[in-house]
């Protein structure tokens, strides 16, 4: 036992050095800005550039409204499909990964193409075009929401629940916001968190639609121009998720007392 | 008409047939339970009754109403499930008043109402807590008392006690059936164990394959089986191969031995037929029997003696080879049977039921 | 019933819809490649190509590379954290995340930093920059390779397999080859097919550590310089990626059977 | 020394304590049973036995040999779980033979141990079959050949039936004591279920909060409970307040009625006492009781007749408060009591047991 529990260990510990190997290295090279001493200059560069922080407050919308558009999208269809049309949802989740089967490029080309003219012409004024990366960011989402949605829906029984409302007379609007919202916050949190690192993080949707008004291109636009900065910029964006991380987990852990097992049911 | 009357009601999924041709009149206060195994269509018919299922044929009559296709949240009917399914976001008080506050009644009338049901439940002051804070058997509690607080015309239970513990489920058994009283409320029960049912039921109605087997009170259905289906389901029974001796007399031959029937038989002589006895209505006499007031007398050998707690089961074969159980109970004065000791067998005509 | 049904499939419409409109885009601007006409010019040009067949076969190599390194990594691994430390579970899960939070930016910095040099000069020989290609795509196939483990591990009852296997006087390595493997077949399927598509579609890293002999710098070369054929392009990968879906789509369904409830069982 | 003995075994999971102080001796092809609540202890000690959990303290020998820390795939012991545990990616015959293939036996002798416990346990010729094509009690079968394959010195199995249908439990339960007695094999079999525990074992050893209650036959764990958790958990008990009387004589005082007891008492005078009457045991008598035989007699009036099916539960409330339940057999020809009628209840001095 003792001997294979180490073994246990030993491949753990394996996994975590394969990670925060390249970690190090490039928090490592983001301290040497002057040559032959450590220091924070790259990073005091970075956060002093207002660029930084008007990108980055763009994304932070740019996902929040992400967020806010999937949940409202998919919590009723993969509601309803749960409950009404369980048959569907392998075609359902074949269609979430989509995103994992068409390159971003594919589908920036194919939005601007369809927006850009004829009866929706999207790209002429700066709203359109953040309604159009808006759309681009939920399809991009969507494997990560629907997976969320769809694992909360799994652990409530769904069914159960909805017939248990309408029995006490609640119709579909009143089981959707009182019963099945409510129930899965906590399961709609990760998805809602990855959703914001994708956003924050992604270049190509965002360098076509909106150019270096967005973090991602920033972030680009930094890389090819100040080594260091760069790294420092890629070290703070890690910190900043990680961080998000740790709150959502947190948030996570305190709601887990709520849907733990109900003492002595089978 | 009675209360709730379902009418040559049948469900069809695709090509099976879940439910055939359901007739049932519930009286207004009734205790009726669907009982069957897995499958027999009992749940579906349930369903149908709440509005989850729609009947393919027939209609459902609610205190004069025809809701065969009404919404199920148009219905009145209350619901307790296995599951419980109780809402995990809302506190025991939140999940009582959720019907009242659905049809918009006025906040202290949810209030008093949600209050009187937690008495009623025996669950006082537990009105703040989170359903995972309660045990299995309180949780059902709380999701009677939300079925109960929309003041339904009929109660509809599915299993509500097969997620819980033997002890819990003996004790909420008498108090569903207390409150049942109380109330006075129409209910429909389902389960697939007949001591529930048993001891629930003003009714049962026995289902198998889709079908009503029989309707009639516990007594009627544990003592007068009208099929070989319902005999065997509920309560041991032995089922012996016997020919038809005399119809008019109600005698039977079972191996060598004539057994008499309290009743004339519809069969002719000769024919094949089964005879059913319960183990507890048979008595083990010591051999040679003194055929007491007309009863009928078998002679057979212990083949082994179970020991179940307040009954003590013995296996006899007959010397023709039908095996039957007796059923007595556990008495540390009397002497138990031992393997190879020959016994005899008694029991009353009235006992003896023939199955075609 | 019948208007909420209506609802549930208007959704599921819009859903569809939602996606097919830019592959359509895309679909039908691959065809005009000729004024005025349909034709499948640009499908020719880029099927005659033989960089499109090398850089394909090179990816499709790295990719079944990458499938079997992650296995042999997760797999011990994901079983002894279920079997033994499910404590480690969040852990871990959070770890698998990594590729999400880290941009591939930083990935590729990182590995080049630690690997052109020093004790393990990696990039100094073919098999070498392979080898760091592999590595960089374990990481980014972890998060949905892993969650296909676990969840196939989820799925089988690994505790009481286990134990059974033992008390019959198996080992570790009998219970891991003979139990275990072979039961995750079927759930490791999705995660392996993910693995394919995200690394043939892969730009960053490839680009990097290999440049154009890989899949995803090749398709991005000629989307710079060839428009139809750029289209064609995307829709051919698009076409071979929903080509291996369905065949295992199908395996999966042709293993559904045996991964049914027992029958009688409750 | 038995061949299966467990010495001074505890086990502690952090501050909890799951089993205190264990000693068992188990005899060569015996079968004990552990019975208990969920969370007795039950499951852990066998677990133990079988490898899979390591005891605090103790030692736990089979067959002289000393096996406390040996780990579980070297301790030639079968296991049979609650969850079947078959391999699904193996057949029924790669199942049962896998014990055989990890120890390298021949490929014939495999065949052959294979076939022959696919006879035993009544399932030939499904050897090629997948586990997800049988049914659960089929499955379980399955499991038990596969657990008997590596000829084990001892066979456990934690609630095998559990997971089964009430008709297919009564059924595989008499399988596994049938093959349990043709094998002579020693058995450990962990039960929450007190009727298969008192129908299959030799002896029972009943559990609570991780400490032994009381071993002993089923005859005597039933009818000589030595604490009243024994007493209450198995079977249905009447559990009356009373008063020590007389302790030589063996008088207690019920209400203003005295009980004599079979044996003297312990107690002092006017003690505190639990007076524990099995429901079976207890007569109806007519109002006025003619003590025969030296019977206790009782007043009481009737408040609820439950039908159970065999057995009529009859709730009786004597005048002082305290209320007895009697079990009668259901017999169609004798009266029911009605709520309310006036009746004497009997019992013998010996159906009396006396708790502190």
């Amino acid at each position: 036992m003792r001997q294979n529990r180490f073994w246990g260990w030993f491949w753990t510990f394996l996994g975590v050095l394969y990670f925060f190997t390249p970690l190090y290295a490039t928090l490592d090279f983001s301290l040497r800005a002057k040559k032959g001493q450590l220091t924070l200059l790259a990073y005091q560069r970075v956060l002093t550039d207002p660029q930084f922080w008007q990108t980055l407050l763009f994304s932070l919308a740019m996902a929040v409204a992400t967020i806010l558009v999937s949940l409202l999208l998919i919590v009723p269809t993969a509601y309803w499909i749960r409950l009404r049309l369980p048959g569907l949802r392998p075609v359902v989740e074949f269609i979430t990964m989509m995103p994992f089967v068409v390159p971003p490029i594919v589908l920036v080309f194919g939005l601007l193409r369809v927006y850009s003219g004829g009866f929706l012409p999207l790209t002429n004024f700066a709203a359109g075009t953040n309604i159009l990366l808006v759309a681009g960011y939920v399809v991009l989402a969507l494997p990560y929401m629907y997976r969320a949605v769809d694992t909360g829906l799994a652990a409530m029984d769904v069914r159960t629940l909805t017939e248990a409302a309408q029995s006490l007379g609640a119709g579909w609007g009143t089981i959707l916001a009182h019963i099945i919202f409510p129930n899965l916050r906590s399961a709609v949190l990760s998805g809602a968190f990855l959703t914001l690192a994708i956003v924050i993080g992604e270049f190509t949707i965002a360098s076509f639609v909106v150019g270096i008004k967005a973090f991602g291109p920033y972030m680009s636009l930094v890389g090819q121009n100040k080594t260091y900065e760069s790294s420092a910029l890629a070290i703070i964006s890690f910190a900043l998720t990680w961080l998000f991380m740790g709150l959502i987990h947190w948030l996570g852990r305190s709601q887990a007392g709520q849907r733990q097992q109900p003492v002595g049911a089978r | 008409m009675g209360f709730l009357t379902l009418t040559n009601v049948s469900k069809t999924f695709g090509q099976t047939v879940a439910v055939h041709d359901f007739n049932l009149d519930v009286e207004r206060g009734e205790f009726v339970s669907f009982l069957g195994p897995s499958g027999c269509g009992k749940t579906t018919t349930l369903r149908m009754i709440a509005g989850f299922e729609l009947p393919s044929t027939g209609t459902i009559v609610v205190n004069g109403t025809d809701i065969t296709y009404r919404p199920p949240n148009r219905r009145n009917v209350g619901m307790v499930f296995q599951s419980y399914a109780l809402f995990p976001n809302m506190t025991v008080a939140e999940n009582i008043g959720f019907g009242l506050k659905v049809a918009r009644a006025p906040k202290p009338e949810i209030e008093r109402t949600v209050a009187e049901l937690l008495e009623i439940v025996h669950l006082p002051g537990l009105g703040n807590r989170y359903p995972h804070q309660l045990s299995g058997g309180q949780q059902q509690r709380v999701a009677l008392a939300r079925a109960l607080a929309i003041r339904p015309q009929v109660l509809l239970l599915d299993e509500p006690l097969s997620a819980l513990d033997a002890k819990i489920r003996v004790e909420l058994r008498a108090e569903i059936r207390r409150i049942q009283q109380e109330l006075g409320i129409t209910t429909v029960y389902v389960t697939h164990d007949q001591e529930e049912a048993l001891s629930l039921s003003d009714r049962i109605v026995v289902m198998n394959a889709g079908r009503v087997e029989q309707i009639g009170t516990p007594f009627e259905i544990y003592n007068y089986p009208q099929t070989s289906f319902v005999a065997s389901f509920i309560g041991q029974l032995n089922l012996l191969p016997v020919s038809v001796q005399d119809p008019t007399r109600g005698e039977v031959l079972l191996g060598r031995t004539i057994v008499r029937v309290a009743e004339p038989l519809s069969a002719d002589l000769g024919a094949e037929a089964r005879l059913a006895i319960r183990p507890e209505e048979i008595k083990l006499a010591a051999p040679g029997c003194a055929s007491e007031a007309g009863n009928n007398c078998l002679d057979a050998t212990v083949e082994s003696v179970t020991f179940l707690g307040s009954i003590v089961r013995v296996r006899t074969a007959m010397a023709e080879g039908p095996t039957l159980s007796v059923d007595l109970f556990n008495d540390r004065q009397l002497a138990l049977p031992k393997p190879g000791e020959p016994v005899t067998l008694t029991f009353p005509p009235q006992a003896c039921r023939v199955l075609a």
